[in-house]
This record gives C-alpha cells, sequence and structure tokens, in this order.
C-alpha cells in the first residue's frame, strides 16, 4: 500500500502540529511574519507572449496561455472558450501520494474554474471571429514547479499574470475566409478583460481565532481549516471558499475579506506596473528580452511585489492597521470606527446555510450586521465547503451588465474604468 | 580529521586509493564502488580520507539510503500487527517490532501511535529487504533512543546533519553558548529540538536551517548572528 | 600419481563408528565440488582466490565516526546529559591520558614492590622463589622488570608448530 | 548580463551554459540548467517505492518524464521523453537499488533551440546533485548544418528555421563512447564525422563545467572541513 509518502510533508507528525498550534496561539510564524503579512510575491515573464513564473519564496507556478482557432459551443455560439489545465504531476512531484494527489489536484482546478471561468473575467463576446463558425479558444496551462504552501494564490496570480500578459494574433474573416496575421504582418492584440480576479487564503487554527494569511506548508498541513477568497480590482467578492474542521464565524470571515480586498487590488495594481516594466524591456530590450533567464541568480531587476509596490505598501498599512484594530474591536464589539472601505452595497448576504448566491460586495460589517450582535453569537459557517459561486444570477447579470456597458462604450483601456469606476463611488 | 578531497565524478577512477590498497586493507564508504581491482566514485562530490584507511565521497543528497548502525529519527506511520510501520524518509517504510523498546513485553506494549516520533538505530539494512529498527541497545537498556515528546521536528540535507555530528562541531558548541536545549539528529536529515520556550525552538531551527542555505561555509558567522534569528 | 578418479570409501566403512569424522570430510568435499560445477561459469578462478582487501562500509556515521545524534546542553535533559558524560568519561579512559605524571612508572612499581609484603606480590610464586632469586629481585634487577615481567618463566624447548607446511 | 545571442558567440562554440542547483526545496535534487536562452528545470526523486508492477528484481525502475511548457505532452515531447531515458538508463547504475523506483522528470521553461541537448544535460545535473549512483556522467551536444553549408555547433532558435541537417549526439565520461545520436535531414558521412569530432570536444567542455559547479556548489561545504580541522586544535591550544 503507498503508504509511504516518499516526498516528506513537514506538519504530518504530531510534534510538528501540536507546535504549530502553540506556535499560533502566541502569533508567532516561523517565517517571522506577522499573522496578516503575505510573502513577497515575484513574477519574471518569458520571452514569448503570455509566459510567467510566478514565486511566493518557495511556491513557484509558471502559466503559459496559448490560442487556437475552434468551433463555438452549440450553446454559446457567441462566446470564445477558455480552458485551464492544471498539472501538479511534473518538476513538484505532487502525484506520489494517490489520495493527497486528487484532493489537491481537484481543489485547485475547481478554484482557479471558478475564479476565471465562471466568474465571467475574460470577456469572450470580443473572442468571437464568426458565430458558430470560428472562435479562439484561450488555453492555460499551469505548471506547479515547487508546492511550499498556498497554491491557490500562486496559480490564481499566475494565471491573471499571463492572461493579462498573452497577445493574440489579429484575425480578418470576409466572406468565409479566415485569414490569421501573423506577428510581422499585424500588431498582436490582447485579451479584453471585464474584472481582475485575484485569491487570498487564510489558515484558521484551533487555538487562536485570528487567521494567518498566506501560509507556508507547514502551516497549511496543520491547519485545522482554511479560508479562500478571491476578489477582483474593484473588490468584488467572486468566490468565497472556506471549509474545514473549526467553525469560523462570520466575524472573522468578513474581517478576513475586508483585508483581502485591499490585498487583491494592490496586487492586480502591481501585475500592472511588472506589465509596463516588461513592456519598456521588450522594446529597449536587443531583440527577445531575457525571458526566463531572470529567474536565474540575482538579477538587478527583479518583479518582486515589496520593490515594487513600495508606495502602495505604505497607503495600504493604514488599512492592515485598522483590520488589526478591527479584530481588537471586535472582541469588545463596540462598533468598529474603520474608515469606510470603498464598497458598493448591493445585496446583503442571505444568511441561510444553504447553497449562497452571494455578489456581495465586501460589506462594512457595521450597517447589515445587527448590532445587538453579542461576540459569542457564532454562526458556524457549516463545515463542508461553502462553495459561494457567484453564479451569473439575474440581479448580478443585470446589474453587472449596466456597469460594463457604460465602460464598454468608452474606449476599453484599464486605466480609465478604473478611475470610472472610483468617480462612481 | 578528514582532509577536504578534490571533487570526484562518477565513473573516474581513483588511482590513489589503489595504491594504498596494494599495502593494506581499505574502508570504502558510501559514493565509491569496486569493480575488480579498481575503485571507481559513484557519486559526484569532494573525496574525503580519515586517516588510517578509510575513504568516502563526501557528496550532497537529501535521499537517506539505510546502512546498519545508523541513528535515525523515524516518524510512526502504522501499527501493523506485532511491528509498527515506521517512515525514516528511505525508499521503504522501516518496520520495528513492538518488543524493541525498553521493557517491553507481551502484555505492556509500547504505546506509539501514527503520528508519533522515534529515535531509533537501524539493525538491518540491505538494497532487497526493507530496513528494521531497534531502540534498545544490546543490554536491553533504553540509552538514548526512544520516543521524543513534544519539542519541535524538521527535515534537512543529510549533509547538514553530518556537519552536526562530526566531533565538537562548531555549530552546536556556539548554539549551546547561547541557550540550554536538547537535540536529536538524525543521520536521515531530520532534526528533532526543544528549548525552554518557543521563540528559542523556532530561533534554533530558523539558525540550524540558515546553516544549509549560508553552504555552511560561514558557519561562525551563521551562529554569531544567531541574535537576530532570536529576536525574529 | 593421483590416479584419474579419486578413490571413493564405500558407503559401509563410512558407516562405521571410527570413520565419522572422514565421513564428514568426504561430504563436505563432495558438497564444494557439486556447487563449483553449479557456479562455474559465474565465479572464476581469479575471484575465489583474488585476496581483496576493500571492505565496503556504507554508512557514512560509521566512516566518519560520527557521534551519536542525541545531545542535550546545559540541563536541558538530565538522563541525557548523564549519559553523555559517562560516554566522555569512557572516551577519555580509552584514549592514552596524556597528562603529565609526577611519578614516572618505574618509580611507581619499583615503591610498589618496596613495600608490599611479600605475600601480596605474585604470592605462590614468591613462595617457591629461592632466597637468591628473591634477594636479586630487592636490588632491582633492571632487566628482569621489563613489562610483562614474567620471574618464573623458564625457557622450555618449544614444539615446532604442527600446521607448519 | 547581455543575452547570448548566438550572432556574437563564434560558430564552433556552445552558448553560454550556467545552472542552479535545488531550486525546488521538495524533491532529492533539482537543478534549473540554461544554455544560451533555452531554460529546463530537472528535478530528482530517488530511490522511493515502487509499483508492483514495475517491480524489478536485479535493478531499480527509471521513471522519466518530459513536460512540454503548454498542452498536453504530444508525440514529439513523448520522442523526446524516451531519448532522455534511454541515455538515463545506461548510465544509472540500476543494480544498487534493486526493489526501488528512480523518478527523473524534466520541464521545459524556455525553448531557445536545442532543447534536446539541454533536457539530457539538465537531467545528468540533476541526478548528480540528487545523489543518484550513477556509472558515468553525460553530456548532450546539438548541431546543425545551415543551407550556407557550414556547421553551427549549439545554435539559437532564430537559425534552426533554415537548417539542412541536425545532430545530437551524447557522450559518456568516462571513456567518451556514443550513447545518443539522433540526426534529421540529409548530410554525408564526411560531414557526419566532423560533426561527431566537434561535438566530442565540444562535451569535454560541457563535462568541465560539470565539475566546475558542482565544486562551486561543494565549494562551500570545502571550507567547512577545513573549519572543523583547525577548530579543534583551537580548541585545544
Amino acid at each position: 500500500m503507498f503508504m509511504n509518502s516518499n516526498l516528506f510533508e513537514p506538519g504530518k507528525s504530531k510534534q510538528e502540529k501540536q507546535f504549530i498550534q502553540l506556535a499560533v496561539k502566541q502569533n508567532q510564524r516561523f517565517d517571522g511574519r506577522r499573522s496578516n503579512e503575505c510573502r513577497d510575491v515575484e513574477l519574471t515573464f518569458g520571452s514569448d507572449w503570455g509566459t510567467v513564473a510566478v514565486s511566493l519564496n518557495d511556491t513557484k507556478v509558471l502559466a503559459q496561455v496559448t490560442c487556437d482557432m475552434g468551433a463555438p459551443t452549440t450553446s454559446r455560439p457567441y462566446e470564445g472558450k477558455l480552458q485551464l489545465n492544471v498539472s501538479i504531476g511534473g518538476v513538484a512531484f505532487l502525484d506520489e501520494m494517490q489520495s493527497t494527489y486528487d484532493q489537491r489536484f481537484l481543489t485547485l482546478n475547481s478554484q482557479l474554474e471558478r475564479t476565471f471561468r465562471s466568474s465571467r473575467c475574460l470577456d469572450l463576446e470580443s473572442l468571437c471571429v464568426a458565430a458558430e463558425k470560428h472562435v479562439w479558444c484561450i488555453r492555460v496551462d499551469i505548471n506547479v514547479l515547487n508546492h511550499d504552501g498556498n497554491l491557490y494564490d500562486a496559480s490564481t496570480i499566475a494565471t491573471l499574470a499571463a492572461l493579462m500578459h498573452f497577445r493574440r494574433p489579429d484575425v480578418t474573416y470576409a466572406n468565409d475566409e479566415l485569414r490569421i496575421y501573423t506577428e510581422k504582418e499585424r500588431e498582436l492584440i490582447p485579451l479584453l478583460f471585464l474584472h481582475y480576479p485575484v485569491s487570498v487564503t487564510y489558515c484558521i487554527y484551533k487555538s487562536n481565532p485570528q487567521p494567518l494569511v498566506d501560509p507556508t506548508l507547514l502551516e497549511e498541513n496543520a491547519a485545522d481549516s482554511v479560508i479562500v477568497l478571491s476578489f477582483n480590482s474593484y473588490q468584488e467578492l467572486c468566490t468565497l471558499n472556506a471549509g474545514g474542521t473549526v467553525p469560523t464565524n462570520v466575524r472573522t470571515i468578513m474581517q478576513c475579506a475586508r483585508y483581502a480586498a485591499t490585498r487583491c487590488k494592490a496586487i492586480v495594481e502591481f501585475i500592472r506596473k511588472t506589465l509596463a516594466l516588461d513592456e519598456e524591456r521588450r522594446l529597449q530590450g536587443t531583440g527577445p528580452s531575457q525571458g526566463l533567464l531572470a529567474l536565474l541568480g540575482e538579477n538587478k531587476h527583479k518583479l518582486s511585489f515589496k520593490q515594487l509596490m513600495e508606495g502602495y505598501q505604505k497607503q495600504d498599512s493604514p488599512t492592515l492597521q485598522d483590520s488589526q484594530m478591527e479584530v481588537d474591536a471586535a472582541q469588545t464589539s463596540e462598533k468598529p470606527n474603520v474608515a469606510e472601505v470603498p464598497v458598493k452595497e448591493e445585496q446583503p448576504i442571505k444568511q441561510e446555510t444553504g447553497k449562497l448566491v452571494q455578489d456581495a460586495k465586501p460589506m462594512d460589517t457595521s450597517t447589515w450586521l445587527p448590532q445587538e450582535a453579542t461576540n459569542d453569537q457564532e454562526l458556524p459557517t457549516p463545515s463542508r465547503v461553502v462553495s459561494l459561486k457567484v453564479g451569473k444570477g439575474k440581479n448580478r447579470a443585470k446589474n453587472k451588465a449596466n456597469k460594463k456597458q457604460q465602460q464598454l462604450a468608452k474606449k476599453q483601456n484599464h486605466s480609465d474604468s478604473e478611475e470610472e469606476v472610483t468617480q462612481v463611488i | 580529521m578528514s582532509s577536504s578531497g578534490t571533487i570526484v565524478m562518477p565513473g573516474e577512477r581513483i588511482s590513489a586509493i589503489e595504491e594504498v590498497a596494494k599495502s593494506k586493507r581499505v574502508i570504502l564508504g558510501p559514493g565509491l564502488r569496486r569493480l575488480d581491482d579498481t575503485v571507481v566514485a559513484s557519486k559526484a562530490g569532494p573525496l574525503r580520507h580519515k586517516e588510517p584507511n578509510t575513504f568516502w565521497v563526501d557528496n550532497y543528497q537529501r535521499r537517506y539510503v539505510p546502512a546498519r548502525g545508523d541513528l535515525v529519527l523515524g516518524i510512526v506511520k502504522a501499527k501493523a500487527g506485532d511491528q509498527y510501520r515506521v517512515d525514516i524518509g528511505s525508499a521503504d517504510l522501516a518496520s520495528i517490532s513492538y518488543l524493541s523498546f525498553e521493557a517491553a513485553t507481551k502484555k505492556n506494549r509500547p504505546d506509539l501511535n501514527p503520528g508519533d516520533l522515534i529515535y531509533a538505530r537501524v539493525l538491518v539494512a540491505s538494497a532487497d529487504v526493507e530496513p528494521e529498527l531497534v531502540c534498545v541497545n544490546s543490554n536491553g537498556k533504553r540509552g538514548k533512543l526512544g520516543q521524543l515528546a513534544d519539542g519541535f521536528f524538521f527535515k534537512c540535507s543529510l549533509n547538514l546533519g553530518r556537519v552536526l555530528l562530526r566531533e565538537n562541531c562548531p555549530a552546536l558548541a556556539a548554539l549551546t553558548r547561547r541557550l540550554p536545549y536538547e537535540i536529536a539528529v538524525g543521520v536521515n536529515g531530520r532534526i528533532w529540538l526543544k528549548a525552554h520556550s518557543l521563540r528559542e525552538t523556532i530561533a534554533l531551527t530558523n539558525a540550524i536551517l540558515a546553516l544549509e542555505q549560508a553552504g555552511y561555509a560561514e558557519i561562525d558567522k551563521v551562529c554569531d548572528n544567531l541574535e537576530d534569528f532570536l529576536q525574529a | 600419481m593421483p590416479s584419474k578418479v579419486k578413490p571413493r570409501l564405500s558407503r559401509g566403512v563410512l558407516d562405521m563408528k571410527f570413520m565419522q569424522r572422514t565421513k564428514k570430510k568426504v561430504e563436505k568435499e563432495a558438497d564444494d565440488e557439486q556447487s563449483r560445477a553449479l557456479y562455474s561459469n559465474e565465479i572464476n578462478e581469479k575471484m575465489i582466490n583474488s585476496s581483496s582487501n576493500f571492505i565496503v562500509e556504507s554508512s557514512y556515521s560509521i566512516c566518519e565516526g560520527l557521534i551519536d545524534g542525541r545531545l542535550s546542553f546545559r540541563g536541558m535533559n538530565p538522563e541525557i546529559e548523564l549519559l553523555m558524560e559517562q560516554e566522555l568519561a569512557e572516551k577519555r579512559a580509552h584514549s592514552k591520558p596524556e597528562q603529565p605524571k609526577e611519578v614516572s612508572d618505574k618509580d611507581m612499581a619499583k615503591a610498589y614492590y618496596a613495600n608490599k609484603a611479600p605475600t601480596v606480590t605474585n604470592s605462590m610464586a614468591k613462595k617457591f622463589s629461592s632466597k637468591k632469586n628473591f634477594k636479586r629481585k630487592q636490588h632491582g634487577d633492571d632487566q628482569a622488570r621489563s613489562p610483562g615481567y614474567h620471574p618464573k618463566t623458564k625457557q622450555q624447548f618449544k614444539k615446532p608448530r604442527e600446521d607448519d607446511d | 548580463m547581455n543575452l547570448p545571442e548566438k550572432m556574437d558567440v563564434p560558430k564552433d562554440q556552445l552558448r553560454q551554459m550556467n545552472c542552479e542547483f535545488n531550486p525546488l526545496s521538495r524533491c532529492d535534487g533539482s537543478v534549473m540548467y540554461t544554455q544560451g536562452a533555452t531554460v529546463v528545470i530537472a528535478a530528482v526523486l530517488g530511490p522511493i517505492e515502487v509499483k508492483t508492477q514495475n517491480l524489478s528484481i536485479d535493478g531499480s525502475y527509471l521513471e522519466c518524464n518530459y513536460r512540454p511548457k503548454a498542452g498536453l505532452p504530444q508525440v514529439k515531447e513523448r520522442i523526446r521523453e524516451a531519448t532522455i531515458r534511454d541515455v538515463l538508463e545506461l548510465a544509472l547504475l540500476a543494480e544498487a537499488h534493486p526493489h526501488a523506483k528512480m523518478s527523473v522528470q524534466v520541464q521545459e521553461l524556455e525553448d531557445r533551440g536545442s532543447i534536446d541537448a539541454c533536457a539530457v544535460n539538465s537531467a545528468c545535473l540533476a541526478m548528480l546533485i540528487g545523489g543518484l549512483p550513477l556509472k558515468f556522467s553525460f553530456a548532450a551536444v546539438h548541431c546543425i548544418i545551415n543551407d550556407q553549408g557550414d556547421y553551427v555547433l549549439d545554435p539559437d532558435q532564430s537559425e534552426t528555421f533554415h537548417q539542412r541537417a541536425s545532430f545530437t549526439f551524447a557522450f559518456d565520461s568516462v571513456d567518451g563512447d556514443l550513447l545518443l545520436v539522433q540526426t534529421k535531414g540529409s548530410f554525408k558521412i564526411a560531414q557526419f564525422n566532423d560533426i561527431e569530432c566537434l561535438c566530442r570536444a565540444a562535451s569535454a567542455q560541457i563535462f568541465q563545467f560539470y565539475r566546475s559547479q558542482i565544486a562551486k556548489y561543494h565549494g562551500r561545504s570545502e571550507a567547512i572541513a577545513e573549519k572543523v580541522k583547525e577548530q579543534p586544535e583551537a580548541m585545544e591550544a
């Protein structure tokens, strides 16, 4: 029987689990991070379009986007296709132990599907060349290189960055004769996005209600429950996936959501900056850029979150303090006077524990959470996986559609739509 | 003690050893292989020589190959009949009978359950049979072996384990100067640590792991700036 | 002149009581013969009698002489520290203690023999040693005091060893 | 560092090689190897438990996979995988670990020409650092005859578009005999022999690169061996 997981996984022995519970109780983490501090994200773009390698210091993922012409599905003749394929059996040797393979592979795959496909982040209509006949089929291959905890964030960041970095060839379709232009003839075209989803992962332990963000493999294996939230840069919640043995009260989830919203915004901002840098380097670079050579050794222009987002970090920190203060405030349960997070009132989260079709923006808890909610009234989210899927619910489509029309009308350029939204708020 | 050798690559004949072998008996350690009367390296790394006649290749490795007489740290995986299956990081799971513990009789068996840590000696180890461990020395006493309670446990490369286990190793000495602690180093690249407080254990773990990143060339430098690990 | 076929003792003769040892020898030879025939294609002549002075030792801890891995410092685990001290003491005892000695071995031995009553030092031999012999020892007859000194060893005639071939 | 574009490297020279040991923390040995702009990462795990159906008494089972960057492995990747597997099988000392499996995975990160040779070289480096018992180390070289008819050693991708023939040789480090010959296109036997000698010379350079990289990686522990040696004296004095 495949008892011997040939790959040593930290956090499997009792000593390690007890030790982590103890460490979390005293707010100690191995790499010295605070409980709401994430690891540094490093992006390296390949020399051809749509290749990106992401590393959260030891967790390394490579994403590659390719496109080819194909026939649309009969149910959606006017839309292109997006296919995500995660491979964890490669250099990461994660397919050794049969039991962990399925569980890890399936959750990762479903998480990515929900974050990118069912949340309609890509504008698939723009990929349609000829209805019912020719549409672009975009395929994203995510190869996990090394798993040191938090594969969800690494792969979502990698997928988003690869999709944003990808350029597809131009194509004309005249009297059913298809012509695809090569790179030399026509400038390549980037993909069109409706919104930019990124995920943040938390681990919760029995010994301390305060969740840990961006867990390492040791913390992930020793954790009792995992919460994965994914927000887009307009701070709309795309997916929420919470499950595990410890009941998490709504207040903790809301607090995680608040921090995650700001974090996702910062990440998308960071990806845009790195894209711009990569663009520059490509223009003035002599011939094809360095590509993934930059992975090797210390090179000067490393695209890392900490370096690039210096400014953002400071501006970001006040909200961190608030969330920290928020936790203490929650203990004394008086109204947290946290700065209003730019949030749009959309839909109060339905309380029933069934399949929550929830497209609420991260609420400011002060408005809808009944004030007299005493601290101990914990709404234990059911231990089974609560998958809040941003379904294409009626009201969501109606509301989303009119906001998008507004933007699409204007010249589709990401930065404008960003300002546009903030002015609206 | 061990002269630092030149780098040998697999397949290379090492004539130095063959000369020594003409005069007296030679002990070929791991990494060296005998082809009739030539000595050929099978691993890449510096060739080490211990005074009288012992030669071995000190190559970098993370996968443990069991050998008789090694002291290893194992995680109990399962209880199969009158044997425990222990993972010592080798190709197969090692087995240890419930009798090979101190004062273990048919009736009062040692209470080991999956996830526990034991420090044991490899009794039987060969390529074709699964390794066998024992937690008792020849006269039935526990000695230093047996189950390890709380503290923290982590994996590192085999080389780091060997560096820590050399005679009066500077790293351990430096760590002792700073704080009292208990340590169990397995030759299979696994280390168990216990210090008074949790912060100290974390600092110790980071210090030892830093040794590996630093490539243990600057072993003293790492030990000197233990303070910043302690503060972290 | 060994005849081609080695003379074989009959079964009956071998079963006799006094022939037991030779029977065992003959059977062993037959077995060896058979096994040699069986493996002759694999094990060639050179392998059998090439005296190899290589010893293959596959454990690092034995080659490098690593210390036991279980250590405890500054009173963390008294039981282990006790064991560590014992080991240290043993190792010290084994290795030649080089501490400078005030009294050299020679004086030590002389003093030892001088004031010890005859009955204690190699008592029975002393009883039967003649007076002259005893007096010679008194005056410290040095060359007899070489280490491993046996006052009574007389040179016996040594029989040549049987297996000198 | 400037990009090792083939133009500034003379025709019969290998592109600039570089490698980083153990970038991945969870396998037994891994190496990120670049030759020119081609980047490959190889990782090794072994000896580990083998499934009963491919258990063999006299030798360890070698599992080798080559993963492309995009899409599922097609025929081209399977062929490349098979070539790597054959070379590894010749080099691996299988009888050292019967009843065990050695798993070698090669992941292509950036294909800028002569990806076959890079994959084989990275697999060899990964086995060296992973501590797998080997009979010899091996090196692969790729060379083409371009349309002007002269030989280009270790070509970049831009040159391989219009090539007349391409060759991939693999040599072993001990007595330098040929482990792998892969040719495509039309050529004369004389050309074949010249290219074979050219590649053999280049392979010596690669073996030198292996030795220096291993020495550099172990260099750090070299100093420790000295330090430990004179440390006790310091203690006693």
